[in-house]
């Protein structure tokens, strides 16, 4: 009955990133012994809603809480008022500015896009046309990627030329029909990058539909895209290591609050994943259907 | 005469109101029995509770002598009872078979399939029985009132029903037409329909009606045969008293001030070149048949239509009316004759349909409504028009169709225009009031307003006007003195063809015709 | 559709009739010669079936809203009901591997439930239609996150399953044409919505019921069941767009479908359809589905920035009705 | 044309009145009572505070689409431009560095601009107000992308600003109740429309407008007018969210806004008003507001599943607005 209660608030609820760190952080409270939830609003822009969730897990009085900010300035007032309760908070996914977070699980979603951009330079020649479908124009991870890609590229690979970057709400069919539209426009384009599942998918169903061949790189992981590469779809993808954001975000959340001293920067890592490595065990293991 | 239907002790409340008590009525097969009382006195809804609308609150129902409880529409069809509603109910976006044959339409391919064409020539064939020319393809939405009445009439005898009730039937109806509906109730009465007529127009109870049956106040007053009652009996009986009806004499407005003048006013088709003037206090009459054009020329001349050409004139003084505040603004206050879509807020209560025109005058600073100040002014007109409502705070569409009209007539009286345009204004109004706004419109013309009257009642623009022009296809085929003759109007109403317009000659010289 | 026009008149629904039929493509047609124009691109076999292809889910869905703003309410279940019976079909086809067929007739029959169930609620227990089909929208979508757990089912199992939207009829037959056949689907969907909304007894209670609900009641017919009869045929089509969705991603995604309520009564709106009831057509709503789509392909094909694609995108559904009023009001 | 008159009772706006004013909250009340009993957390200060604070936003938004709706339109736009006017606010304070007055002046004048351009699309133009706010919703969508950047502006040079919303001078006031300023505000702009439709001539067209337009047309009002006046009022209370939800986030987000209007039109027809125009209350529409929010707070307090969370709040949408047809019916 008086099992420790840890509220993951996320960015996200029904994408299956979110849901492979929903199963990392459930897999943590059985081992752990503790109660957690995990909630998130429909999309990354709703950051109002995001604090009205963040406000009702305040008021359950929680022993410590998992927070992926949308944006973490709007919710400076709710994290100040749980350190005046005294309720640790773990920032997870992406980091949350200031003082307040005992700890950060998160991907270094730059340096993740950044080596997406490498692996497209390197596999369509160092040259020649690309586009990248995202999923969101505003929110943290959509802006990290797209610019870690793009940044890298200019900075590295002047020659490769990014023609149109598109944003699909990381919707399967809406990210389907922007790909169709990209490649119409660009009958010359080498490759794309879809900056997460439902992009990346939709990516692959566009040219799949419109019978291109192109370099395609995706992002996270889920059976659709596992099967891409494997068949040779797609070149291959970044893939983030969810289930231990979860793991870790939870675990860190219990030593807190017991009092504990936990780590300040948990980094869960980034790989990249193609055919060849796919069934590697550390690779496997980071996966998710 | 056996009795078809026997209404017995007939109770309905409505929350504030009670409608009936202790109503009562018999009807017999092949017979013609009106219905008749003030406005407000419970007719519309004994008959909607003969036809499964309403549900009785007591008393009985015997058809064929046996109680029966009809609890829907489908059920009073069933027994065979069909009802032409005082309010029109139609879907205007159908055509006018389909609306008629509506859950009865002709299938086919085993019944998966609508038979249109089947459909069309079941109605043509009504049409056709009534003389009316109409194509039953074309959509009731477009129809004038009275086309659509009509479609309701032709609906109702698709049904061959037993026993028919008809509620003001002829309210929007033309003496053409009304000639032509008689004709059609003469008809079912021989093949022994027993049918409850409710109307106003008291000339029709000597025309149709066998017996005719007086109800006051939601209460049953007496039976009485039609033939051998006089007219001052039944309406003594209606009101409780005995009404007064003189003529006043026809005033010389020869030299008064022309206030309105219209001319060349053209549209499309329906409107061509119409001229005229009407002078400070008097009452201008418009008469002709349906379709005459009568409204079409109000509504242009008010601006709820465009037109395509003329000028309107007040005072002499050409005046630019694109829309109805243009009009108003000159002082031209119009009075539609569709009260439901175009006269009435029927959501809104009683005061603030009675203010609608007139809102400007009940605001104070800040954009702050004086809603005291409203509610004298709607108490008093309630009074004034004999308004039967619970309050002025009831939503207008619980009040009976003869009190919704008065309201409307109370929204431009209190406007105070200078030129108003009444366009059928005692549609469904009960003798007593109709004396009242009779009165009512001579008192505003004596005031120095200058009055137009559209009727489609021969006898009422007799009785109330100083000039009658008289219209047919969109002319204005001549302008009578006051005290013409029934067979003048329908001369010209009936005075087709080009050259009419250069008929003017043919007509009597008006007194104080401006032209 | 043509069916009444052919006798000359002006019926229900048929307004458009020879040359004003054409003219009510006009904004459409306006739409497609300023893209062709502006790149080269766009007037393209394999582009122009790209946009049939984005069209075929919407138009159903729009189709199927069609119905339901006709008789005077409103559907703001039909994306996620789609979704639903995209998972229904899953359930059916994956989970329990029954054959194609069944799960075809599944996801249909769940629309219809769906349908039935909404207009139940409108017809029998009075509640608005904006209320009861909201209510709808987000019991499917959590009903669909429940049963699937929150993942997406695969089709793999079902090799099939990807012909009913991606596979083509038509290209088989005439080679030089692959159009696909959720396209196929699409515009039998619209005929035979547009046979029953003009031919049968049904559609005549459709428009009926949004011309004046009240007076057909009068005339004694049983208005609550026709209603109901109407959300569940709308609600049967949602089934068939989430058949077209599914096939086309391979996939039941549970997580999609809110938010294409909007693209879909945009559609009907946009095609002339009255929001109060009675007055419409389905080829107005193809119409109208068709500009959302060329709209959204063309703009991305002349790679404006995405937010300016927004503003146009608005500023161009505005100027379509309103040009299509004024042509009316000319009429 | 001939909407089916539900049988409501009295007149215009004041349907409530002693005792039925309080039957009226009977669902709110209730779901406070369960949520109460099934959870010692729910009826604490700090959590009745976040429930209010959380009304804030969707309840002005709401009181905006109550004025459109009770015209006979709708607003959707209400979310779209909630967004815009808080970047309009961003841009003035921030990017210009004005002082604070000016910053919610121009995001309340921006509102007001833009409803009189929405007001005169459907006024003037004779646009369905679905297309016309529709295609506003995503012009403004787009232009609030394009002005900000497409990123966040944050109001850290305004240091006042986050109190408009999160200050609280009812806790400076009275310190055991911190309520936030912004359910003042909202209460503020609740009690001021109110006062307006009930009391001013703007109120009473918005009323007559929405009851039957023609009608007051041909009793010479330049319902044109009347009609762009009651939208640009609508606007300028979207602005006034636009401040309101930026000053809680601290920044204005210029990809938030879409989907909002569903959740404000959903709580006017929860509190009543019909959206066939005519009839409506502001307090009916703040009950709405309250239902919305206090389910959402409840299921998350009672730790229901998010998918379950969905499903349940869409059937006591449709259980709510159902006891209430059965409370009005027996009355
Ligand atoms: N649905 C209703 N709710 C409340 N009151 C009603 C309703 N229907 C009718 N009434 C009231 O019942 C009384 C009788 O109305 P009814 O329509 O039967 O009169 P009527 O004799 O047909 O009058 P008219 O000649 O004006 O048509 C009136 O006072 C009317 O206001
Ligand atoms: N809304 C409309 N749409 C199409 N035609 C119309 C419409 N209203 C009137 N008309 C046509 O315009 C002509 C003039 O009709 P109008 O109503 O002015 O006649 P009226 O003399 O007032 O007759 P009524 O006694 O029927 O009122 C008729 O041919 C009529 O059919
Ligand atoms: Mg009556
Ligand atoms: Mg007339």
């Amino acid at each position: 009955q008086d099992k420790m209660y840890i509220p993951l608030i996320s960015k996200g609820f029904q994408h299956q990133f979110w849901q492979a760190v929903k199963a990392g952080a459930d897999k943590a409270a059985a081992d752990l012994g503790v109660t957690v939830t995990f909630e998130g609003p429909d999309s990354e822009t709703q950051v109002d809603r995001q604090i009205d969730m963040l406000a009702a897990a305040l008021a359950k009085k929680p022993a410590a809480i998992g927070f992926a900010a949308l944006d973490s300035q709007a919710a400076l007032p709710l994290l100040q008022q749980a350190k005046d309760a005294k309720i640790p908070v773990v920032a997870f996914d992406s980091g949350v500015e200031g003082d307040i977070p005992v700890a950060t699980a998160s991907t270094n979603n730059i340096a993740a896009a950044a080596l997406a951009a490498d692996k497209m330079a390197a596999l369509i020649g160092d040259e020649g046309k690309v586009a990248l479908v995202v999923h969101d124009q505003t929110s943290r991870t959509g802006i990290d990627r797209r610019d870690g890609f793009v940044n890298r590229m200019k900075e590295a690979h002047p020659k490769v030329e990014i023609v149109a970057i598109e944003y699909g709400e990381g919707d399967h069919l809406k990210s389907t029909e922007i790909t169709k539209a990209i490649l119409q426009a660009n009958p010359d384009l080498k490759g794309m990058f879809g900056a997460n599942e439902g992009s990346a998918i939709g990516v692959v169903n566009g040219a799949k539909e419109l019978g291109r061949q192109l370099v395609i790189i995706g992002y996270d992981s889920g059976a659709q895209q596992k099967a891409a590469i494997r068949d040779g779809q797609m070149a291959g993808a970044i893939t983030q290591n969810p289930v231990g954001i979860g793991y870790k975000t939870v675990e860190a959340a219990v030593k807190a609050a017991k009092g504990e001293a936990v780590e300040k920067n948990i980094d869960t890592g980034f790989y990249y994943y193609d055919k060849t490595n796919i069934d590697q065990p550390e690779i496997a293991a980071v996966l998710y259907d | 005469m056996n009795a078809v239907v026997v209404m017995k002790d007939i109770e309905k409340s409505f929350p504030g109101v009670r409608a009936l008590h202790n109503a009562q009525l018999e009807l017999r097969s092949g017979e013609v029995h009106a219905l008749m009382g003030e406005n407000g006195a419970g007719k519309s809804t004994m008959m909607k509770i003969l036809a499964g609308i309403y549900r009785r609150d007591g008393g009985e129902i015997l058809l064929d002598g046996k109680p029966v409880d009809i609890n829907s529409p489908r059920q009073a069809q069933d027994l065979g009872i069909g009802i032409i509603h005082q309010e029109l109910n139609l879907m205007p976006h159908l055509t006018a078979a389909q609306n008629m044959f509506i859950g009865r339409e002709p299938r086919k391919a085993a019944g998966l399939l609508l038979d249109e064409g089947k459909l069309n020539g079941q109605a043509a064939e009504i049409f056709a029985s009534m003389h009316l020319k109409l194509d039953p393809r074309t959509l009731v939405g477009g129809l004038t009132i009275a086309r659509q009445q009509m479609v309701e009439i032709a609906k109702a005898l698709s049904y061959r029903s037993r026993v028919l009730i008809m509620d003001e039937p002829t309210a929007a109806l033309n003496d053409a037409e009304i000639n032509e509906l008689f004709a059609i109730i003469a008809r079912l009465k021989a093949e022994g329909v027993g049918i409850v007529y409710i109307s106003h127009k008291m000339d029709e109870l000597k025309r149709i009606a066998d017996r005719v049956t007086i109800m006051r106040d939601g209460e049953y007053i007496g039976t009485v045969p039609a033939e051998t009652t006089p007219v001052e009996k039944i309406i003594s009986m209606m009101v409780g008293r005995a009404l007064t009806d003189e003529r006043p004499d026809v005033p010389d407005h020869s030299n008064s001030e022309v206030v309105l003048e219209v001319r060349n006013l053209n549209r499309g088709a329906t409107i061509r070149d119409v001229s005229f003037s009407v002078r400070k206090g008097e009452i201008l009459g418009f008469a002709g048949l349906m379709g005459a054009g009568r409204t079409e020329v109000a509504r242009a001349i008010f601006g709820a239509d465009r037109r395509d050409g003329g000028d309107i004139f007040m005072h002499g003084k050409k005046v630019d009316i694109h829309m109805p505040q243009d009009a108003v603004r000159a002082g031209i206050g119009y009075l539609s004759e569709d009260r439901k879509h175009f006269g009435l807020a029927t959501g809104m209560d009683v005061r603030n349909n009675v203010v609608l025109a007139s809102l400007r005058r009940f605001t104070g600073p800040g954009g702050l409504l004086k809603e005291a100040a409203m509610h004298d002014v709607a108490v008093r007109y309630i009074d004034q028009l004999a308004i039967k409502t619970p309050s002025d705070k009831q939503e207008v569409r619980l009040l009976s169709g003869g009190n919704q009209q008065k309201i409307v007539i109370a929204k431009w009286l209190l406007r105070d225009c200078e030129v108003l345009i009444f366009d059928e204004p005692t549609r469904g109004i009960d003798v007593g009031a109709k004396n009242e706004i009779y009165k009512l419109l001579n008192a505003l013309a004596q005031q120095g307003r200058a009055i137009i009257v559209i009727s489609s009642e021969l006898p009422e623009v007799l009785r109330l006007s100083h000039r009658i022009a008289v219209m047919c296809e969109g002319r204005l085929t001549g302008i009578l003195s006051g005290g013409a003759s029934q067979e003048e109007i329908m001369h010209l109403a009936t005075l087709r063809g080009e050259g009419a317009n250069n008929n003017n000659k043919q007509t009597k010289p008006a007194k104080g015709e401006a032209k | 559709m043509s069916a009444t026009a052919s006798s000359g008149t002006a019926s229900i629904g048929s307004k458009f009739s020879g040359a004003h039929r054409l003219l009510a493509f006009a904004s459409l047609i306006a739409l497609v010669l300023v893209f062709s124009l502006a790149s080269p691109n766009f007037m393209q076999t394999s582009n122009i079936i790209a946009i049939l292809q984005a069209t075929s889910v919407n138009g159903v869905l729009a189709i199927a809203a069609t119905l339901v703003i006709i008789t005077g309410g409103i559907d703001l279940s039909v994306g996620t009901l789609m979704t639903f019976c995209a998972v229904i079909a899953g359930v059916v086809l994956t989970f329990w591997g029954m054959p194609l067929g069944l799960g075809v007739l599944a996801a249909i029959l769940a629309g219809a439930a769906s349908g039935t169930l909404s207009g139940t609620f409108v017809a029998k227990l009075k509640i608005p239609p904006f209320i009861a089909t909201l209510g709808m929208m987000l019991i499917l979508k959590g009903l669909s996150l429940v049963i699937s757990g929150t993942r997406p089912i695969y089709f793999n199992g079902t090799p099939g399953f990807t012909q009913i939207s991606q596979g083509s009829l038509i290209g088989t037959v005439i080679p030089g044409l692959p159009i696909p056949n959720g396209v196929l689907i699409l515009f039998l969907v619209a005929i035979a919505t547009s046979f029953i909304l003009e031919r049968t007894i049904l559609g005549r209670f459709t428009f009926a019921l949004g011309s004046n609900e009240e007076a057909v009641r009068l005339s004694g017919v049983n208005t609550d069941r026709w209603k109901i009869a109407v959300y569940a045929l709308a609600g049967g089509i949602c089934g068939i767009a989430g058949l077209l969705i599914a096939s086309r991603l391979n996939s039941a995604q549970p997580a999609l479908g809110q938010g294409y309520e909007l693209d879909a009564i945009a559609a009907v709106v946009i095609g002339g359809t009255s929001l109060s009831g009675g007055r419409g057509t389905i080829i107005g709503t193809l119409i109208g589905a068709l500009i959302i789509s060329v709209l959204a392909n063309g703009l991305r094909i002349l790679s404006v920035a995405q937010e300016w694609q927004t503003v146009v995108t608005g500023s161009i559904i505005i100027l379509a009705v309103y040009t299509d009023i004024l042509r009316r009001r000319r009429l």
